[in-house]
């Protein structure tokens, strides 16, 4: 797994490429918590390249989800789901607790 | 039939990862129903260090596959704790975000990816067969 | 000349493709003063795809840039500026007037 | 020595463009110069419609090129207004945005972009002659 992170004036952009399997979600857990306790709640996952996401690192992103939307503060979304990844969200029933959005441009541009 | 031994922690999954993509491809399935199988597998395998083991470090994995005509069989043996799920649930789904458990998914992933799924307990041995047919539907 | 527009929460962003010559220049004033009168002044023109653009099409961009800046209301941004376009910009001496980003994704996060 | 006759409207302007670019190939330019050859000839056009010719469909114009050795050599040929600039002046760009103007720019395109520019005019024409040395800078 690899994170690209990048801050803009009103959003996170998080590029993660890779897998995300029980062995690397906790660092993306780290990454984001680190973005929420920097007071930025508003935070955009680039999934173009994550080739996997298992069900520790769906519950990474449904914890940061949790968070962010707490107080009406922010929200977390996602952009360019391959459809490998949206099927895993889907069987999990998380598609109903994301915007996706087509590419990273109109994530961004959401906020 | 091929039968790979791996230290049960979670740098492993990666390693399984590879022997599953590489028996899916011989096997046949699109990539779909092979990604299915992967993480049928990661969910199993991750299972069993969590679960079985109680952490990582405390026993081995043993990942094996063999490809018939029809069907490629998964078979995944642990030294751990004894387990045999009685009845899998259907992760609620309906429920707001913020009483949406974040658990109990792995089970059921395992067996809405895999079209047969057995446990037994062997030996000392927990063994999980994971069954995909050619050309079924998810 | 081929325009595409995308109207976001705090910006728009124009795609502009093909060439910007005196036959095509008041199409794309016209696109842009239609976005202004709707009192939006934070434009993004993405210029991956521009092939060529004459004085007749810096015109126009150094008109949009005058406008949206006035009153400090917004700000035209350059996004994907190919070597020849910037060639022209840098020799029409108007590379100072604009920023100018390395993606669209970096342009609208500028907003 | 080819020479194309185009109506003097602004909808030609791509049309020679596209002769500009075989020629430009057929020369051996890079990119760079090759883009700086269509837009003095864009721009020089552009002058022939809106300032010989004072408007679009007033009149045509026409576009020849040879190849040397070392030269590609343009003509543009017009029936317009008769012009022969005195001085080229370099925009003043050390000026802030709103005092700017965005007018004046084609000639000093024109004059940048190739490496030698003739105007004559001669039995009613205009006659624009723009040469690209092969291998000279800008
Ligand atoms: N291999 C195993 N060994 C022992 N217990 C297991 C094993 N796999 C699953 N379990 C039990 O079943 C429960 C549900 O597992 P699962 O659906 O994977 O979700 P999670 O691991 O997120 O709790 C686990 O919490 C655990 O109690
Ligand atoms: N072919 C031409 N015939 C007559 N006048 C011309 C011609 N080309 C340029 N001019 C004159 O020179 C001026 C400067 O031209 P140019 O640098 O192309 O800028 P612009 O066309 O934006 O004014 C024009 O405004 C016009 O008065």
């Amino acid at each position: 797994m690899e994170i690209n992170h990048t801050e803009f004036k009103r959003c996170d952009v998080v590029k993660v490429s890779g897998r995300v399997d029980s062995a690397t979600a906790p660092r993306l857990a780290e990454k984001l918590n680190e973005i929420m306790d920097a007071g930025r709640y508003r935070i955009v996952l680039d999934l173009q390249d994550l080739d996997f996401i298992s069900s520790a690192g769906l519950r990474v992103l449904i914890g940061a989800q949790k968070s962010c939307k707490r107080y009406n503060r922010g929200e977390v979304v996602l952009a360019n789901v391959q459809p490998n990844i949206l099927s895993a969200l889907d069987l999990a029933g998380f598609t109903p607790f994301f915007k996706i959005f087509d590419d990273t441009v109109s994530a961004v541009g959401n906020f | 039939m091929p039968t790979f031994v791996f230290p049960g922690k979670y740098e492993s999954l990666a390693k399984i990862a590879e022997l599953v993509q590489i028996a899916t491809r011989e096997f046949g399935l699109d990539s779909c129903a092979a990604y299915g199988v992967e993480t049928a597998v990661d969910e199993a395998c991750s299972n069993i260090i969590e679960h079985a083991y109680g952490g990582e470090n405390k026993g081995e994995i043993e990942f094996s596959y063999e490809i018939t005509a029809n069907s490629l069989i998964i078979t995944l043996r642990d030294q751990g704790k004894k387990f045999k799920p009685k009845k899998i649930e259907k992760p609620k789904t309906n429920v707001p975000l913020k009483h949406r458990s974040d658990h109990g998914l792995g089970l059921y992933f395992i067996h809405q990816w895999m079209d047969e799924v057995y446990y037994d307990n062997r030996e000392g041995y927990n063994i999980l067969t994971l069954i995909k047919h050619k050309g079924a539907m998810s």
